[in-house]
């Protein structure tokens, strides 16, 4: 049901005692109060937040409630360690909602997923979260906006996601699962593992996919929807930006003539892949396809 | 952060990367003692955080101390690209026989740091790409695995170094990679790297960005820190914290999330407007961040109207609508807003708004086309 | 015939345009001619030194002269490095005669053999070399003082090995493969992988281990043997060196209460291992085991 | 290379770990002086590279300045297993609720190095582990797989760290992972590591020893060097780049190769013989090597008689033989000499050698014989 997560999911929750971990591990916990087993927070072993368990350790945690995935609140300097230990304690998926790591521990944290030819996943950093609708939320997006349905949403942004499923849950269109990859240039998940995920996904029929400028990913998800047997509609962000400004997100930025606007909306029309002009339109074209 | 060549180069040198000899001034005097110091041609270099010295005048080769004097008081206060230049290098003149690229940066789409070698030095990397790719080889790594001198003389071999050079360039290779990981470097470049008649290869010009995410590593690099090149309301937004960046045309925007502000920088631009800056308040902004978005904004004499798009999640719409009603008060805020506030205590947010003169709008597109018209002259 | 080399290895010189690789690669190809087929020094490539094809790097040694095992002279700085591109380039056994390599260094290049879980080998460093008697030498043996036979010898020594093979060879006692492992504190190869190797060899009927005092592999042997079919002679040199104090090796050295002389022989004994008290005493054990 | 206390603080701090503020001194003004900046109770603490300073009265703990400056004038210039004190270390007294010990070093068996945790701080940690095993934990990594705070969180929980200490003390442990790698120790050692009541951690003592094999790759470490502690022959040995170790024997030992030079050693003490010292001409020296081998054993005025064991490979027995017979010009060498020579040109050493007084031996055993009887009053 849905990608990536779903109700038999078990999330620990690491930095769980700090002021956003806290008020989010509840959040989820409204979303699904068995989804949210553990958190963690070194040196506070013993504690409990609202009746949450917190252990001094990510494997303290997995041994104790059988958690198999993570979501990081820890600061940015902390936040590799955080994501090496969940790793190391057995934990295969890794939501990281900290924002501005350092790019090197981005990649030494990215990479560590598969380490050893093992198939562990981290999602973010800079992610708002992922949602499975009506079945369990990690991360920090707004539950009550998100209607299940047939419709996957992938964006690298966070409200602008949220403009754009609070658009397709009022026009009737449901979603299967939300993913937000994160505003980072160096991100775990990417639209193609994303989008490879939804093809292979019963409940979803139909893609939504919000991009914005740098990098290539958005280039890269062309080529692969092109083999895909689901639609896929696309929005891409930033097209007025000037060149070499971060534009709020660090990856967010066109460097020389890499990453432009232009780039992406050109490579999903070669693609034969509809790219919506306005958010309004996301849903006019999706309402079509389904 | 971007830093000089100089400072590059001091950096460089930790890293056993050999450079010419040579010193920064910020006087003619200064630049004239540097060249008698080092004797025969030597090289005057602005330094500025831009591309296209050279073509600018910025790099002149003299032959003596005098010359050295005349180029140092002509470069000296110049300007460049809209900056001024404060600080010359003076360095002696290196001949080359050959000169190549060697380059580390982080590659977003391998998820790794990306080592580049060309034999094509001194020349735009991105314009070698273009024309002459055969003349570029790259290899991947990430921090952990490291770079290994012997990788580094492949990667030479491959891009078609002499191989006369490869023994020594492998340490310089390695150097450059160690630099970028410990100094946690965004870009670290050698270009050119010159080979003299006697086979020494030389540092000529050398680039390094800081990763600013990872300052907090390095306390030092504070000191590194010039803020030249920067537009002052971009400066004034570093001191508020706010995430902004300077645009060109007359409508102030707000958001909370940069993809939607972008979006809605977008959505004016489609509907005929141009957004006088891209300005993300960030999550759970309170009214106090929200006031100092709006003052900021204030304080650029091209913006007209302004528009704030919200949606609330952490972020309450009450808070953004106090933080109006404040600015209002507090800097006599009397522009024309169009706000467009959705989600967690929309209700009371529209509430405080009606105290306000502020224009409300329920969508993005909605938004956008009020505050084009506004700004356009109508209402 | 013979543990780790034999006739049909095929060896490249790292190093080979500086003395010591020259001199030593010209008396491995005295030793076999077949055996050495290339050397490497970087920026090079194209020379020869006497007809032995002089490469830039390993992996083109590798590519034209089929190369699996690599002999390194290159100096202590840049030793690490050449092991690591040896490996890089599909060598599988690595004798590195380089003395004074920083401890990390080796400590990387060691655990460089055995990534990815693969069985690679180091020999060394600060290592005299390996003979199969009578079919190769990589090193700086004497290929001249030994003679083809059923003793397989093991040392952290050079000339003391030489001593004890010159005494063997003149009591008529023939050498299967003669090892050096290495007189730094961490080396590749330890008495108990040669000692595990020989127990396999057909043509080794027993076996000479010279330890001396610093580390504990004499302790580990001498657990080892206990499960050997065959006969280990040993001896201990270093039985009256003060603690505290490098013995000319860097790794002969008794730190606070470890590595003594004493323990070795006590571990020896315990085990049943017969231990040598002099030089000529090995070769009286040895001729009555055999 | 062993560095004092104070060095070794230097560089922890510059990996993040916190030491007590404190300087050092070389004269009771100077004590006094830091003792008045510091304020309150200080500690005084001679720098020598040996143990049990406490033990010998090269620590103690002061109230006030004046204190202070006695304690100075009474440590500096002290005597502690034969090292004259020459500086000593002002510090802040620190008064902590718990002592931890921190190490990294190198771990033969494993060949990697090992991090090692105790809860028992302050003590001599291989008293630890003899007595109380539990007390210590220990993990292993290769630099390039690092050593991450969490690791250091575990291993501090397991070896008995209070809970409220381990987010912390995973950041400076993982700094001196960091330091070990970076720096390339042997050694880097926190003991103790003291925990204050407001929950603060601070390295109290510091101990780092560097791999004299890398020392190439650190050039500023020539400046740390301090010659003290070493006997006056070992100094003049590395003068000459010999490897030499005294003894204190009658008997000098020249010998190549390591292990040979210590099995003769072992041989002239089987036969009652007692070696003044051990000295290893490596592979291939040459004649100038051998004579200045002699000549550094002649330096010793406790050698009676003088060894030389060479079993010849690329080492010529001509060349040993060349060299005696150098030395017996050079420096009227006249004590008796026994010379054991096989292998390379062995015939041509052995003729050169008719030219002196030496005897000549065929064996090992028969060389440490003759040696013995001969150093004994016969012949």
């Amino acid at each position: 049901m849905g990608i990536f997560i779903d109700r038999r999911t078990k999330v620990v929750v690491q930095g769980i005692t700090g002021r956003e971990g806290r008020f989010h591990a509840l959040r989820m916990r409204d979303y699904n109060p068995d989804v949210v087993v553990a958190g963690v927070t070194p040196g506070k072993g013993g504690q409990d937040v609202e009746g949450i368990p917190v252990f001094n350790t990510v494997l303290e945690a997995v041994k104790e409630t059988g958690a198999n995935a993570s979501c990081i609140f820890v600061p940015a300097w902390a936040a590799a360690d955080a994501v090496m230990e969940s790793f190391a304690a057995g934990i295969e998926l890794v939501v990281c909602i900290t924002e501005g790591i350092p790019t090197l521990d981005v990649i030494n944290m990215v990479s560590q997923a598969n380490v050893d030819g093992l198939a562990r996943r981290v999602i973010g950093p800079n992610s708002p979260g992922i949602i499975t609708c009506g079945e369990a939320s990690i991360g920090i997006m707004p539950g009550q906006i998100f209607k299940p349905g047939p419709v996957g949403v992938i964006s690298r942004s966070g409200t602008l996601t949220y403009e754009v499923v609070g658009l397709l849950s009022s026009c009737g269109i449901g979603q299967s699962t939300c993913i937000g990859v994160g505003g980072d240039p160096i991100i775990g998940t990417t639209f193609v593992d994303c989008l490879g995920a939804f093809e292979k996904d019963d409940n979803t029929k139909a893609v939504v996919l919000i991009g914005e400028i740098g990098g290539s990913d958005e280039e890269d998800a062309a080529e692969f929807i092109r083999n895909m047997t689901k639609p896929v509609v696309t929005f891409i962000s930033g097209r007025t930006a000037p060149p070499g400004k971060r534009m709020g997100h660090a990856g967010a930025i066109v460097s020389g003539s890499m990453g432009t606007a232009e780039s992406k909306v050109k490579a999903f029309q070669k693609a034969g892949v509809p790219v919506a002009n306005t958010i309004n339109q996301i849903a006019d074209i999706m309402k079509e396809l389904l | 952060m971007k830093l000089h060549e100089y400072q590059a180069k001091e950096i460089m040198r930790r890293y056993g990367i050999p450079t010419p000899r040579g010193k920064v001034a910020e006087t003619p005097d200064e630049v004239f003692k540097i060249a008698t110091e080092l004797g025969g041609r030597a090289v005057v270099k602005a330094q500025v955080h831009v591309g296209g010295r050279g073509k600018a005048g910025g790099i002149r080769v003299v032959n003596n101390p005098d010359e050295a004097r005349v180029a140092g008081s002509e470069i000296l206060g110049m300007d460049i690209k809209g900056l001024t230049v404060g600080k010359v290098l003076v360095e002696e003149a290196i001949e080359a026989v050959s000169e190549y690229y060697l380059g580390v940066t982080v590659d977003r789409s391998q998820k790794s740091v990306t080592i580049i070698a060309s034999s094509e030095g001194g020349i735009d990397i991105e314009e070698v790409a273009a024309k002459t790719p055969q003349k570029i080889s790259k290899m991947w790594s990430t921090p952990k695995e490291g770079f290994m001198p012997w990788q580094a003389r492949s990667l030479a071999l491959d891009a078609g170094f002499d191989e006369g050079t490869i023994a020594r360039v492998g340490g310089y290779f390695s150097g450059l990679f160690k630099l970028f990981e410990r100094e946690d470097a965004e870009l670290a470049e050698i270009n050119p790297l010159m080979v003299t008649k006697d086979g020494k290869a030389i540092a000529a010009d050398a680039k390094i960005t800081l990763d600013d995410n990872a300052l907090f590593r390095h306390p030092g690099y504070s000191d590194l820190w010039e803020e030249e090149g920067d537009d002052p309301l971009e400066q004034e937004a570093r001191k508020r914290k706010l995430t902004y960046v300077k645009l060109n045309g007359d409508i102030g925007v707000i958001g909370n999330g940069a993809g939607l502000v972008m979006a809605t920088i977008d959505a004016i631009k489609a509907e005929g407007g141009e957004a006088a800056n891209f300005l993300d308040i960030g999550g759970g902004a309170r009214a106090e961040v929200v006031q100092s978005a709006l003052e900021l904004i204030l304080m650029d004499e091209a913006v007209k109207a302004i528009l704030i798009n919200v949606f609330g999640g952490i972020t309450r719409c009450d808070e953004v609508a106090q933080g109006l009603l404040k600015a209002i008060e507090s800097v006599n805020l009397d522009l024309p807003v169009v706000v467009r506030l959705v989600g967690t205590k929309e209700a009371e947010g529209r509430a405080i708004l009606s105290e306000t003169p502020a224009v409300t709008a329920d969508t993005m597109v909605d938004a956008a086309k009020r505050i084009v018209a506004i700004a356009g002259g109508g209402i």
